[in-house]
């Protein structure tokens, strides 16, 4: 896939009206981004290499191969269990998202290819309620394991998660059970399961299926943990370590199988699902 | 030390015990008198409990003197002998861990542990483990399945540590594993929420073919304190965070997120531990023998059956 | 047991010849303690309750219940199969142990009865080559968990060693993994492996067999590790920390399940034994 | 930068060098001269190889330039990816670990790593693991059997480090972990000694079905220094040592100990790293091929019962 097609259909839509967003600043190096640079470069600084987020389905047209992407997602829809309110009722918060990204909760993925590998895609979306995982996340998951079961399909999740949805409390919890007992499906089956981690990862999405991939990469930079860097400082009371949380220290402390550049992603999950998949395992009698 | 709502039925009680020693010391008959109050007392308590809001269970939970791991395994179990160590770096003094006998047949158990004095609790960590205490509590399901003991776990935890060389040692990688260890034994196991259920630290325990939650515990994502924080910013608001978050066993139950309420003696757990001990025991045998007749394999899809169906989603 | 049973054996043969060494002096507080104290009181100093060495046999007589030892080692007798000679040949070594511990080789133990648990116990034997690891060490300890297993009975191994025989090279090294892969026996047939370490466990013992077991209980103060004290101090060159590789440390290290003295290590290990045998498992039925 | 028996050698090929040189550069015909140097050669180095000490063999087997474990999955593999981590620690740069491809079918390697230059050395540890290089073996391990791939290790250490921090976290416990994980296996095993095989550092990767070596590698319970230092109180007797080791490829093919001996070129692997690894690959590929029929169960048994036999005893 060309990359300059990775943002066309935006390009298209967003039509003339983004005038005033065509400059964006790096909030790693300070530079001034002429936006169709960014996009043009898969949302990455060309100056310093920051990965800005991407959205879902930027992320989707990244990693799959061109034309073999079908939906699976959005069909499973959220409830409010609890009929939660803090400063806001939680349906109310759930419409305003659903408003803003067009998706009912904040997963979005289906069926693909990756350079030939069959596969299920499932990428989680920061834009809805910080990527959170409730009741809707979790089914999402735990169906997209069965069915990558059911199908003979390579599992990737791409993580992107503030963790679990407080508004559904012991629910949200539940889910970290869920999917991850979920992906026992494959391992009877031998279907390989990438996790992929992106900024940020943390909570009860780290704490669940997003640490039990076959394979871990992690984007370059990313935000990775259980507690978030305010809770942990608030515990230990002193400033944090450079560079603490992030994909290179998790790297260094064994947690990552590799940090991989955007530009480098779908090359390497391509040659790990390729290595681990059944039909590209064994190649011998081809 | 007493909790505010517990003041009325403590001065009560104090009251009952002086005309008592009043009545002995002066060799006079006050039945009469103590009766009565002994019938206020248990109309308060009645009332008091039968009217907590779930701030005030969630004091309960944490109020010094409920029945802690420790004491479980030397008062419900016989023949306790803690294991240490996770065999890779420490051992984790905020998980207990060991084989006992229970009605006559071995099982291994683990839980988090809290202390009773300050020194204790910083000792144990105020019950928030390492990734270490989770290494230790896999090694342990490891050991359940090895021998094919029951399995029986312990959730006591604000939540698992929030620190630096938490941080540094996987706490998310090891609470995964440990979630996913715990869904594939092949034994019983049967998990209890015996005071805080504090989120993804207390559910690497809690992968139960059931769950059972004493009267009085809370479990949920996120404490109240840490919700209130987050959604109000405002820590203050705890209380309605603790009404939003609907984490009490009762609560649970409506949710299908525990199987059982273990009930709890009037006052509390934290004023009649052995009372609460002896309930426990006798819930704990009878999901223990439930669950007897399933198979290694049945066991496991039990459990995935169990949890692949938490969750409150509509499907369009 | 009556504790003062334990030495009856050696108090009977040793007869009056004893005088000279009627007093020792501890290493640990330096007390002159009476022979017959120390060895009245299982050979832990009375003043500081450091642990000397114990002898194979009072090992086994402290361990198994009274009248149920059945020995089965000593069949198996050494050979020199690399013709290896230092400063002396290591046949010769070999005759000079033989004589002094009256044993063909490092290893002494069979069968028996631990509070009615059937058991089959080895102990290394410090005394012969250091409590060296050679073929003979590893053969009767494949042999013992091959034994346990057919016979159902728990496996106990005391540890007692330096390590690896130099003088069998590679075949020593073999034993560690021959010695590992018989204990799998024992995993088939739901059979408890508990080990005991003492001083000192190092080298090739440690990082096998006796790492391995279901429960590792360890006497007070004994020096436990990979590599010994001395090799370490000139890796680093640095001193060692207080306490290092000593039980406790190990124990805090998370390696061992308890430090066990020596006065409470027959009524543990009985404990143990009796949770984790089939036959002291389920007394339901009883 | 040559070993000392290594020099003649050199030097006459240095000359033929030189000759050759100066023919092209006067363009006269020194071809019978070379010839005759030629020959000379092929014969000194014939010789010196066919009676190398074993002194001598641990020098080659130490030499730079020898094929590590990143130029074998990089020239005798084929789509090699690296996967890093213990998931509970750290990331071992003395032990490199991935996912390739070896004649059309996935395999998992696993090896130690020395570094070419000190610089890499000191990142390398010298190929000394801590305790985390041998939990990352064992996550490949895992892997392995998870798909059903086989399972190669590479062994070149001087041995596990001997440090604090490895004590701390446990090396011996890790090394027995990782020789009974390797041994329970239900893939094909196939270990190869590629320079040292130093003592329970590199059996940790060494329980395999077939254990290979390559003809200048060593594989020992000790080093020959330390053996010196110990039993002769001096470790430059370690040419003594090494010689009443017997740690030799050939010794240890003719002790039961390996299973095949890799031939290197003239000259040893470290003077033509290329032709060592084709070497290499075919004995790999012959190896996998013959283990190809046995099942899983077959597999665990067949590995147990070759290190069941290794010793030598006597029975009365
Ligand atoms: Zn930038
Ligand atoms: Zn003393």
């Amino acid at each position: 896939m060309a990359l300059d097609r990775l943002f066309r259909r935006r390009r298209t839509r967003g039509g003339g009206r983004d005038v005033p967003e065509l400059w964006l600043k790096c909030p790693a190096c300070e530079a001034q981004i002429y936006k169709k640079d960014l996009e043009a470069n898969l949302m990455v600084c060309p100056e310093c290499g920051h990965h800005f987020r991407l959205g879902v389905e930027e992320r989707v047209r990244l990693l799959l191969d061109e034309g073999t992407f079908e939906v699976t997602t959005g069909r499973v829809q959220p409830e409010d269990p609890l009929r939660f309110e803090d400063t806001e009722p939680y349906r109310e918060r759930l419409a305003r998202y659903r408003e803003k990204t067009g998706r009912p909760d904040a997963i979005y993925g289906g069926t693909g290819a990756v350079e030939g590998v069959p596969t299920l895609l499932l990428a989680m979306d920061y834009a809805f309620a910080g990527g959170s995982m409730g009741s809707v996340v979790g089914e999402e998951i735990a169906r997209g394991a069965e069915q990558a079961a059911a199908e003979g399909r390579a599992l990737v999740i791409v993580a992107a998660s503030g963790g679990a949805r407080m508004q559904e409390a012991a629910l949200s919890l539940m889910q970290m059970a869920k999917t991850t007992m979920a992906l026992d499906r494959l391992w009877e089956r031998r279907l390989p399961y990438v996790s992929i981690l992106t900024d940020p990862t943390t909570g009860g999405v780290t704490a669940s299926f997003a640490a039990l991939a076959d394979v871990i990469l992690a984007e370059p930079g990313a935000l990775i943990g259980f507690a978030g860097p305010r809770v942990i400082k608030q515990t230990i009371r002193q400033d944090l370590p450079e560079g603490f949380q992030r994909s290179e220290f998790l790297l260094q402390h064994g947690m990552l199988d590799q940090v991989v550049p955007r530009e480098r992603l779908r090359s390497t999950l391509a040659q790990v699902l390729r290595l681990l998949h059944p039909e590209g395992a064994k190649t011998r009698g081809a | 030390m007493a909790l505010e709502f517990e003041q009325p039925i403590l001065e009560l009680e104090a009251r009952i015990r002086e005309l008592r020693e009043y009545a002995e010391e002066k060799d006079v008959d006050l039945s009469d008198e103590i009766g009565l109050l002994q019938q206020k007392l248990e109309r308060l308590q009645k009332e008091t409990f039968a009217n907590l809001s779930r701030w005030q269970r969630v004091q309960l939970a944490r109020a010094p003197g409920r029945p802690t791991t420790l004491d479980i395994v030397e008062n419900v179990f016989e023949d306790f002998i803690e294991l240490h160590g996770d065999r890779a770096f420490a051992d984790d003094p905020a998980v207990v861990a060991g084989l006992a006998r229970f009605r006559g047949s071995s099982v291994v158990v683990v839980g988090h542990q809290k202390g009773k004095t300050t020194k204790e609790n910083i000792h144990r960590n105020f019950g928030m483990p390492h990734p270490e205490g989770y290494r230790k509590a896999m090694r342990m399901m490891d050991l359940a399945d090895r021998f094919g003991f029951p399995f029986v776990s312990l959730i006591d935890t604000p939540g698992a540590y929030p620190g630096v060389s938490a941080e540094e040692r996987g706490q998310a990688w090891v609470i995964a594993q440990s979630i996913q260890r715990m869904g594939r034994l092949k034994v019983p196991a049967v998990a209890v929420i015996l005071g805080e259920g504090g989120s993804g630290g207390a559910l690497a325990i809690g992968v139960g073919n059931r769950v059972l939650i004493m009267e009085n515990a809370w479990y949920s994502v996120i404490s109240p304190e840490s919700c209130a924080a987050i959604l109000w910013r405002d820590a203050a608001q705890a209380e309605a965070a603790a009404e939003a978050l609907k984490l009490t066993a009762h609560d649970l139950r409506e949710l299908g997120v525990v199987d059982r309420i273990v009930p709890e003696p009037g006052g509390g757990a934290h004023r009649h531990p052995e009372r609460a001990m002896q309930a426990l025991a006798e819930a704990l045998a009878e999901e223990l023998e439930a669950l007897e007749p399933l198979g290694p394999e049945e066991l496991v899809e039990d459990r995935y059956r169990r949890f692949r169906r938490m969750g409150a989603v509509r499907i369009e």
